[in-house]
């Protein structure tokens, strides 16, 4: 309790700067939007200086909590909820990734916010300072308060500020989110009932020292609860619908963010909820997210080809990445785990980059159509020059920021002792489909003839979107080169958390008996749904006049995909389909649940 | 002393009786005035009720209770009649069937 | 066989705050006369007055400055003055103080300003505080009709319009039809146990239970009709086609006050009778109180009705309405789950956080719907806010809080509402109830963002008068909010010893 | 001599500081700057590869691994066993690729000098050709897979850069221009695919990516007994012996001779359980895709033609001597596991034959100067393959660093002949307008090409000293005696006999017959080009007032005219008659056994010699006689298509064999067709719309219309007024009862109050039925 800890100070810097924006219009008499942005950036600098600070102090000995700062928050009968919060392995480059982000995004909309600029800013710094909150909070009550916050300023970004649909995108985007966590509200009071406490390291302790020994369907039940949660904030494949909406139509400032952060937080609330607390379920699971995650890479990379929007592009490139990102957490060792943690950093800063990129395109020509453009690297050749870096470590060409990442994950997810090589390969795929939407976005907007007249005469960069740049570039290079230094600090804490599941010797045994049958059956199921939409869906379409066989694709896969549904609850309710009870030696004291 | 009392039960289902009847009486008619005059069978009811009961347990709670019962009931009227009087001065008429401006 | 009780038995000094307040009313009957109709404002301060003191004095004997036997009796055992009864009166006499700053500029605008109003007030509060306290069916029920005849009255209000006095009639007849059952309901259990007071019947349903003897069916059903006459009260779902209709009609400032006051009322008489006097009712064969499955049904059917229907409002008060309705029925899940005897502190804490949350955010609400009200009392449809984060931000700044605060998103009173709220149903393993609440929270979301998005995104021309009363009663209520979101400590604190005086 | 080692990250700094100043201040340096700038940087990096290969012959051909300085670890996992660092490795193998791309690159920047002149994004031009120095430096000195995997794309990275560097052509040249270059950085990136899941594999398999760590010796290094195919540890086995026990780090390839000789390793790791055999077949087999893909072999050659849209001296350095070869140096690196899996090399062997063949018979049909070259690129790789897969690896480097010099030369030749062409042509329409050379050629007649072949012809007296240079380049190229060509094409087809004679693989027998028949045809479309180029009569006023081109680019020429004639002395087989006595036998076969462990120098073989010549002189007589003078007056077609059936053949020749076709039907557009499906109907309207809006939206409103509509009006009024008539005739037709609204709420409270007396005696009902 004693000293006010960093990771307290750099939480605390962004909420002075918005009361500072709300009250400073009482010392001046007319608002001056200079002033304030000015205001704003510098507070989100100092943040960035103090994080920094907070960095330099940070032990790469220590796998636990550390500078952590505990106040209690509220007395309720039988359990005391914390202000609880402390940084380690995992959560320090998010908190980087954060405090570095938003001053490229603030220093980027000061050219194209005109309009409402102080309610704007506080919405910029409200974001920062929530975010913030998640990846540092170490209780379950604070880290859902601040989870929830994050989505009212980013659904005033985007509905105030937003493109031509983007009353309708902010909602979908609020409610989406929303519906995720209100299971999850559910599963983090189910779970502190049973601990007893709401401290996550405790809950965490109970659990590893089996003094808390949720039974199997428990334990599957809370597990899918957060699991959904956030798997609609990643966003994992299924469930990825309300990206492209809230991408497309959010400024310039706001999908930086959205995608430079607030995708991270689901992968990091996998990293930091899912994997610690539910060992069984996690290996469980395993395989079937990791599919999830493959699919998603393939899915994200093979439409975004498709799209004629670019900034539509560069959302489903998102999708793609962070199936990356999931397939290097759920490979449930050590180097996936850093792997993935490093690959949402560079996400961020990569698809960062391309977003401002594709916001400056916006602000000079007003068209997000890739059609619209052609030749711009004559044109523009320094932006141009900056974009190509950004493009090809979003691409993940070795010595850039985004291969580090992507190579990692790919080792890990080889040599992971849940997923089978299958993952690595069409995994790997997915780096030729990077290249291939890349290149195509690239061709088609900076090669090629500059034949239309628009075209000709675009002004180059001004000095803020200029500054706003290069430190993405520096960062990309630094990555690039030196990713040692991330990984020495990501070390201690990947390993802590990857030891359950790399320790269990017949982890094998157990998979591959349970995985083999049960995949045959979960193929068997799907088929025959998919069988049944194929048969049924013609004749609904042909009964509404549109041609039948069109609809037969869509029935097969909504049979399928029907079907598949069906059968989570059906699988998580019988643990005597698990043949791993008896294969597994009694870990816990009671065996099933 | 209980064979020449009247049993409990008789006086609870009486009591029941006038209860639905008071309800009944709420439902059906149109006229505010009788509207009251039901509420108040309806009290009364209850009334009969635990003056039976008190009489059964032998303490005085039940008596007690309906006297409060009793001048809760006038107050209510007075009110509800005052309400009535308002009404008929605008609406010239005390039908509650008027009284349907809202919907939805 | 009746004796005078003695000085003791009376005990007065437990029941300071209510006789208090209800002198003062009287006593403000008679000074209002002398008090000329331009300066009606002299009734409105002393009325505020009165309050102020009530509260001061709810406060400290709270904190036990004032040091008095806890869980004392009052008037030879019908009055009891536990903590729970301090608690009460704190959030009655708050949303009594904040009605009257709400009505002092509108009912002169409006033109119905008259000294009644005020005293009004003053006697409904006295009726929920009188409530709090009830050790006894027969205060039960003389509290109830106190607290509502007032309300009947201020429904009707302006009543030369004939909205307020529809609305008023409509009132009136259902609730005296209401509690009509409530007295029947009282007289079966008075039949079954043999005694009006709260602590004789917990010991009659103990020997009930114990000898499993006929007259649980009669304890049964009178359980039942006094649920029917509460519930009518608390605006539950089967009983709630009321409130949009008076709510509507009634004067924006009397439903401000009301939407919180009657449900602070009900919902104590509900933890009085039912947590406090039955707990023990235990059917053989049962481990849960006899009336939590009803609780709980009703509790869901008012989530999903409340929140379903709000949805397809265009006014803005009647949405409120319906809001309120689907917030009742977030208590009622507390409610329900003090049957289960283990739970039974933790929920009517729960509850009892939830009404003060619910007291800050509703009153605001409606403060800011006067604020946008014409003086005509015409202009409360939904399409009245749109664009008023141009014209008036800070106006629109705290109406965004109230939604935030009634959708439950963190770092509002609502938000702390709900989580003590599920927390209590999870623990008393009322899961699937739980469920449609955070489901019907989620349904809620929407048509609470329909309101914010009509002031931020879209613009039109909504101007609003925000003189320095209402403008200080929404500045409280939007700090009261966000204080009790921040800092919820303050809530679980204040609530933190509740028991009830012969639970367990 | 020892620290000469440690310049050996200068080697790739210098041109990385070259490549940063044109860069930032290019703009302002003028031509010359740059230029200098760009040479030098070249030039000092090949000076520093002379010292190093002197320091190499001073120890006694030594090795080392020299850390990167300023940088250090890159990818350091300690939980997880990684350590992947910036390391340069400096043996024989790294140090002869070293002098090839410095010696080479030098001489092509001297010339580009030339080349570019006059074109305004000159300054960009030497940026990237720097640029790509660097990565091809990286790729041949690094120390480990995954610096060499940098290097790898970088150089990818570069060529797209360069093919597309006249993206802004005029008339849809530079659309051409950029998909070339698109087309070639995905080609190697589905390479690249499978060289990662190889790099992957190899991780897992030996735990770590580095060739050797810092003082370790290549294990099997003195097993050199000539005759007999080295049986696996020969004589030095003692040595060997205690080595292998020695516990410390070891590289891969010295894991791997350990292994191999223990026989049972199993490879464990995650759920993959595997012999050690199998996972390096499996290992070589990925490296193999990768290099398909980099030194454009049978399935993913197609790149290479199109990538000829360059400016020539960027199809000179990139697509001729360096990049092209990063394929070969990879698998001579790893030749311990090549050596180790028969199937793999077999594999190799046959994909470089048949690419050989394929690309040799391609190029006959040709009309552009520059693809005819290209596919005899793809061609002369397709023998180096042969060679690594018939495990001659001396030969394939040998024939590496020939085909390196006489490739560029050919290159430059032609591009000073495309010069010439231009020149004449502006010359023609007196509009001198000199600027930028090949990428205007729109200026008067719009079929005109310079790089097309039918417009040229008689340049021998026009052009003297790139005739003779060309000349050189050609008879290299097509392996007569003197030349280098021959005796490194001669190696190649001696080894891939040899292989088949001794060690019965039958791939050395097919890869043999197949190379001389691609031997024959290399000559025959050489000295078509020449004839066609050269030879007759000028067909188009163009090439009559070509113009030799300047010093600048012809001192280049002669050099490497010089190198591709004496080049090949390097490497005399042992027992030829004069020459290995004047020039020492195997000198570069002996070099390279330090860091290639399975290499080793054959023995003469007079007899196939003549062979190869003879073929050789044969196909260029019958080329002699089908392009003579007279045949190619005016050539609306080829000579060759006279004869009917030929015609066809020449046909499926200059259609490149429908590959490309092939690809974009059944890949390219299925893959877009798929992408827009995907991304407009399945994603979007069924997922999107169908799902969202029609689902889950829709029950929304639907939800609410349901219960306001029915519930407030419909179905309690309805029910209500059934219930209303029920009493109604109850109470025995009392007056006709209209329920009003205030009734209708007092129902809905008795409905109410009946639903929880219901409810809350529900129990109590249960037990007295007993149910």
């Amino acid at each position: 309790m004693g000293d006010i800890s960093l990771v307290s100070l750099v939480f605390i810097l962004p909420l002075l700067g918005v009361l500072a924006l709300i009250f400073e219009p009482l010392f001046e008499r007319q608002t001056n939007e200079q002033a304030i942005r000015w205001l704003t950036l510098g507070v989100s600098l100092g943040t960035f200086g103090l994080s920094l600070l907070m960095l330099n102090n940070f032990d790469t000995g220590v796998a636990g909590l550390q500078m952590e700062h505990k106040i209690d928050w509220i007395e309720a009968d039988g359990f005391t909820i914390r202000y609880y919060v402390g940084v380690d392995g995992i959560s320090v480059w998010m908190v980087m990734l954060t405090t570095f982000i938003m001053p490229l995004a603030i220093l980027a909309s000061f050219g194209p916010i005109q309009e409402r600029v102080r309610l704007y800013y506080i919405f910029l710094l409200l974001m920062e300072w929530a975010m913030i909150g998640v990846f540092i909070a170490q209780d379950l009550f604070l880290f859902y308060v601040f989870w929830e916050v994050t989505l009212v300023p980013m659904y005033f970004l985007i509905g105030i500020w937003g493109a031509e649909e983007r009353i309708y995108a902010a909602i979908k985007f609020f409610l989406y989110t929303m519906a995720g966590s209100l299971l999850m509200l559910l599963a983090v009071l189910w779970l502190g009932n049973e601990a007893g406490t709401f401290t996550l390291p405790e809950i965490i302790e109970q659990i590893q020292t089996g003094e808390l020994s949720l039974g199997t369907t428990t334990e599957r039940w809370l597990f899918l609860a957060f699991a959904i949660a956030f798997a609609i904030k990643v966003p994992m494949w299924p469930l990825h619908s309300w990206l492209p909406d809230a991408h497309v139509q959010a400024p310039t400032a706001g999908s930086v963010i959205l995608a430079g952060i607030l995708l991270k937080m689901g992968t990091y609330g996998f990293v930091r909820f899912n994997l610690p607390l539910f060992p069984e379920a996690s290996k469980t699971f395993a395989p079937y997210i990791a599919g999830l995650a493959v699919i998603g890479i393939i899915y994200g990379a093979w439409v975004s080809y498709g799209q004629k929007d670019v900034k539509k592009l560069v959302a489903y490139s998102s999708i793609s990445h962070l199936g990356f990102v999931m397939l290097g957490i759920f490979a449930l060792n050590s180097t996936g785990i850093q792997g993935g943690i490093l690959q949402g950093v560079n996400h961020g800063i990569s698809t960062g980059g391309l977003f401002l990129m594709v916001g400056m395109l916006y602000d000079r020509r007003h068209t997000k159509l890739m059609a619209a453009f052609g030749g711009i690297w004559k044109a523009m050749p320094l932006f141009s020059g900056i974009s190509l870096v950004i493009v090809l470590s979003s691409m993940g060409l070795p010595g850039l920021n985004g291969f580090v990442g992507e190579f990692t994950i790919l080792l890990g997810s080889a040599g992971s002792e849940i997923l089978s090589w299958w993952f690595t390969a069409f995994a790997a795929l997915g780096i030729i489909m990077a290249a291939i939407y890349m290149l195509y976005m690239f061709n088609t907007v900076f090669m090629g003839e500059l034949d239309k007249e628009e075209n000709r005469n675009l002004p180059d960069l001004n000095w803020q979107e200029l500054w706003s740049l290069i430190p993405i570039v520096v960062m990309v290079f630094v990555i690039g080169l030196q990713a040692s230094i991330f990984f020495d600090l990501m070390d201690e804490s990947a390993e802590a958390l990857a030891a359950p599941y790399v320790a269990n010797p017949n982890a094998e045994a157990l998979v591959e008996l349970n995985t083999g049958d049960v995949e045959l059956a979960v193929a068997l199921w799907a088929i025959s749904g998919a069988v049944i939409g194929v048969v049924v869906t013609p004749i609904i379409y042909s009964g509404r006049g549109r041609n039948p066989w069109s609809g037969g694709l869509v029935g097969a896969a909504a049979g399928a995909a029907g079907n598949l549904l069906l059968l989570v609850p059906l699988w998580v309710y019988t643990p005597a389909l698990e043949v791993d009870e008896h294969a597994l030696p009694a870990t816990s004291e009671a065996p099933g649940d | 002393m209980e064979s020449s009392e009247v049993a409990i039960e008789l006086y609870v289902v009486l009591s029941a009786i006038l209860f639905i009847m008071g309800a009944l009486g709420v439902l059906l008619r149109r006229n505010a005035i009788l509207i009251f005059m039901s509420v108040e069978l309806m009290l009364n009811a209850a009334n009969l009720a635990l003056a039976a009961f008190a009489r059964q347990w032998g303490n005085g709670d039940g008596q007690v209770l309906v006297f409060f019962v009793m001048t809760v009931a006038a107050a209510e009227v007075a009110v509800g009649l005052a309400l009535i009087v308002a009404i008929f001065r605008t609406k010239h008429s005390i039908d509650i069937d008027e009284l349907h401006k809202f919907s939805g | 066989m009746f004796e005078v009780p003695s000085v003791a038995d009376l005990n007065v000094a437990a029941s300071l705050p209510v006789t208090l307040l209800a002198l003062g009313a009287c006593v403000f009957l008679l000074v209002d006369l002398f008090i000329p109709q331009d300066r009606k404002y002299i009734t409105a301060g002393l009325a505020a007055g009165g309050m102020l003191v009530a509260l001061v004095l709810a406060l400290l004997m709270w904190g036990d400055v004032i040091e008095l036997r806890d869980g004392d009796t009052a008037f030879s055992e019908l009055f009891i003055a536990d903590t729970m009864t301090h608690v009460v009166n704190i959030v009655v006499l708050i949303t009594g103080l904040l009605g009257v700053l709400v009505a002092y500029n509108y009912l002169e605008r409006t033109k119905i300003q008259r000294g009644e109003y005020y005293y009004l007030i003053l006697f409904t509060t006295t009726g929920v505080m009188l409530m709090g306290g009830a050790n006894d069916l027969a205060v039960v029920f003389v509290a109830l009709e106190l607290l509502s005849i007032p309300l009947y009255i201020l429904s009707g209000f302006r009543w030369p319009q004939e909205e307020s006095e529809e609305s008023a009639m409509k009132y009136f007849l259902l609730g005296a039809f209401a509690s009509s059952f409530l007295v029947y309901g009282i007289a079966l259990i008075y039949g079954a146990t043999g005694t009006t007071s709260l602590p004789g019947i917990w010991e009659a349903v103990n020997d009930i239970v114990a000898e499993d003897a006929a007259s649980k069916y009669l304890l049964l059903l009178g359980s039942g009709l006094a649920l029917v006459g509460l519930g009518f009260k608390v605006a539950a779902v089967p009983f709630h086609m009321w409130t949009p209709d008076v709510y509507q009609g009634a004067p924006t400032s009397v439903v401000a006050y009301m939407s919180v006051a009657a449900k602070v009322g009900g919902f104590a008489a509900l933890i009085r009778v039912l947590v406090a006097g039955m707990p023990n009712f235990v059917l053989d064969g049962e481990t849960v109180a006899a009336w939590q499955d009803t609780v709980w049904l009703v509790a869901a059917l008012t989530m999903l009705l409340g929140n379903i229907v709000a949805i397809a409002q265009t006014e803005l008060k009647r949405l409120l309405a319906y809001s309120s309705i689907a917030h009742a029925g977030y208590i009622l899940i507390a409610v329900a789950a003090a049957g289960t005897a283990s739970v039974a502190d933790e929920a009517v804490r729960a509850v009892m956080i939830y009404l003060m949350a619910y007291a800050f955010t509703n009153v605001g609400a409606f403060a800011v719907v006067i604020a946008l009200e014409k003086d005509d009392a015409t202009n409360t449809g939904l399409d009245s806010v749109r664009g008023l984060a141009r014209t008036n931000p800070l106006l629109a700044a705290a109406m965004t809080v109230f939604m935030l605060s009634l959708t439950g998103i963190p770092l509002t009173s609502g938000f702390v509402g709900k989580w003590f709220v599920f927390k209590a149903a999870l623990s008393a393993d009322l899961v699937p109830v739980a469920v449609i609440g955070v489901v019907t929270s989620l349904v809620s979301a929407f048509y609470y963002l329909r309101v914010v998005w009509l002031m931020y995104f879209e613009d039109g021309e909504s101007e609003a008068s925000t003189p320095w009363p209402l403008a200080s009663a929404i500045g409280i209520s939007v700090a009261g909010t966000l204080l009790l979101g921040f800092v919820p400590y303050l809530l679980s604190e204040m609530t933190n010893d509740i028991t009830l005086a012969f639970g367990g | 001599m020892e620290n000469f080692f440690d310049l050996v990250p200068l080697v790739v700094f210098i041109p990385l500081a070259g490549m940063l100043l044109n860069l930032f201040a290019g703009q302002n340096l003028g031509e010359r700057g740059v230029a200098i700038i760009a040479v030098g940087a070249s030039a000092s990096a090949f000076l520093i590869a002379l010292l190093l290969w002197i320091a190499q012959i001073d120890t006694g051909y030594g090795a080392a691994v020299i850390d990167a300085p300023l940088l250090g670890s890159w990818i350091e996992i300690p939980s997880a066993g990684v350590d992947i660092g910036w390391q340069f490795r400096v043996d024989t193998l790294s140090v002869t690729m070293m002098l090839v791309v410095t010696g080479v690159g030098t001489l092509i920047h001297l010339y580009a000098v030339g080349y570019m002149h006059g074109d305004e994004r000159f300054p960009r031009f030497f940026v990237y050709m720097n640029l790509f120095l660097v990565f091809m430096l990286v790729l041949v000195t690094g120390n480990n897979f995954l610096m060499m995997f940098v290097g790898w794309e970088g150089v990818g990275l570069c060529s797209f850069l360069l093919i597309g560097f006249w993206f802004d052509k005029a008339h849809g040249e530079g659309w051409k221009n950029s998909d070339a270059a698109r087309k070639a950085f995905i080609v190697n990136r589905i390479g690249d695919f499978g060289l990662i899941l190889g790099v992957l594999l190899t991780f897992w398999t030996f735990g770590t990516l580095d060739y050797y760590v810092p003082g370790e010796e290549p294990l099997a290094h003195h097993a050199e007994t000539e005759e007999a195919d080295v049986p696996l540890f020969g004589t030095g086995v003692e040595e060997a012996e205690e080595e292998a026990h020695a516990t410390g780090p070891m590289g891969v390839f010295n894991q791997a001779e350990i292994w191999l000789e223990e026989g049972d390793h199993e490879v464990e790791f995650g759920m993959v359980s595997l012999s050690f055999k199998t996972t390096i077949t499996i290992i070589t087999l990925l490296f193999l895709l990768g290099a398909t893909g980099k030194s454009a072999q049978i399935p993913l050659f197609v790149w290479l033609p199109d990538a000829m849209a360059g400016p020539t001296p960027v199809s000179a350095l990139i697509h001729a001597a360096t990049m092209v070869t990063a394929g070969v140096y990879m698998m001579v690196r790893s030749n311990v596991l090549y050596h180790a899996s028969d199937t793999a090399s077999a594999v190799v062997a046959l994909v470089g034959a048949g690419t050989a063949i394929v690309a040799g018979y391609i190029a006959v049909g040709q009309w552009d100067i520059k693809r005819v070259l290209a596919y005899s690129t793809v061609s002369q790789l397709g023998f180096m393959v042969t060679a690594v897969g018939v495990g001659a690896y001396t030969a394939a480097m040998f024939h590496l660093v020939t085909h390196a010099f006489f490739k560029a030369l050919l290159f430059l030749a032609s591009g000073s002949v495309i010069h010439g062409m231009e020149h004449g042509h502006h010359h023609l329409a007196h509009a001198h307008d000199g600027h930028g050379h090949d990428h205007d050629a729109d200026a008067h007649d719009d079929d005109f090409d310079p790089q097309d072949m039918r417009f040229m012809g008689g340049l021998r007296e026009k052009m003297p000293i790139t005739y003779w240079t060309y000349l050189f380049g050609t008879l290299a190229l097509a392996g007569i005696i003197p030349f280098a060509g021959f005796w490194s094409k001669d190696e190649i087809l001696l080894d891939s006999l040899k292989a088949g004679l001794d060690d019965g693989h039958m791939e050395g027998y097919v890869g043999f017959g197949v190379l001389l028949v691609a031997a024959a045809f290399t000559a025959f479309y050489m000295w078509r080009q020449v004839s066609l180029v050269f030879y007759g009569k000028a067909r188009h006023e163009a090439a009559d007032h070509a113009v030799e081109s300047g010093r600048v680019m012809t001192v280049p020429l002669m050099t490497l005219a010089a190198f591709s004639l004496g080049i090949g002395f390097i490497n005399i087989p042992s027992g030829f008659p004069i020459l290995s006595a004047l020039f020492g036998e195997h000198r570069f076969a002996n070099w390279l056994e330090e860091s290639v462990t399975y290499a080793h120098g054959g023995t003469a073989n007079l007899l196939l010699a003549a062979l190869a010549v003879l073929v050789a002189t044969i196909a260029i007589y019958f080329a002699r006689s089908v392009y003579s003078d007279e045949a190619m007056v005016d050539l609306s077609q080829d000579p060759l298509e006279d004869d009917l059936h030929i015609r066809r053949v020449f046909g499926w020749a200059n259609a490149k064999l429908y590959w490309d076709e092939f690809y974009f039907s059944f890949i390219v557009y299925p893959y877009q067709r798929a992408a827009k499906w995907l991304a407009d109907v399945l994603d979007w309207q069924f997922w999107h719309d169908f799902v969202h809006e029609r689902i889950i939206y829709r029950s929304y409103r639907g939800a609410t219309d349901v219960l306001t509509e029915p519930v407030d009006k419909g179905v309690i009024d309805g029910s209500f007024n059934k219930l209303g008539d029920l009493t109604r005739q109850a109470a025995s037709r009392v007056r006709l009862i209209q329920t009003g609204y205030v009734r209708t709420y007092a129902l809905s409270v008795l409905f109410g109050s009946l639903l929880v007396i219901f409810l809350i005696l529900f129990p109590v009902i249960r037990e007295l039925l007993g149910i």
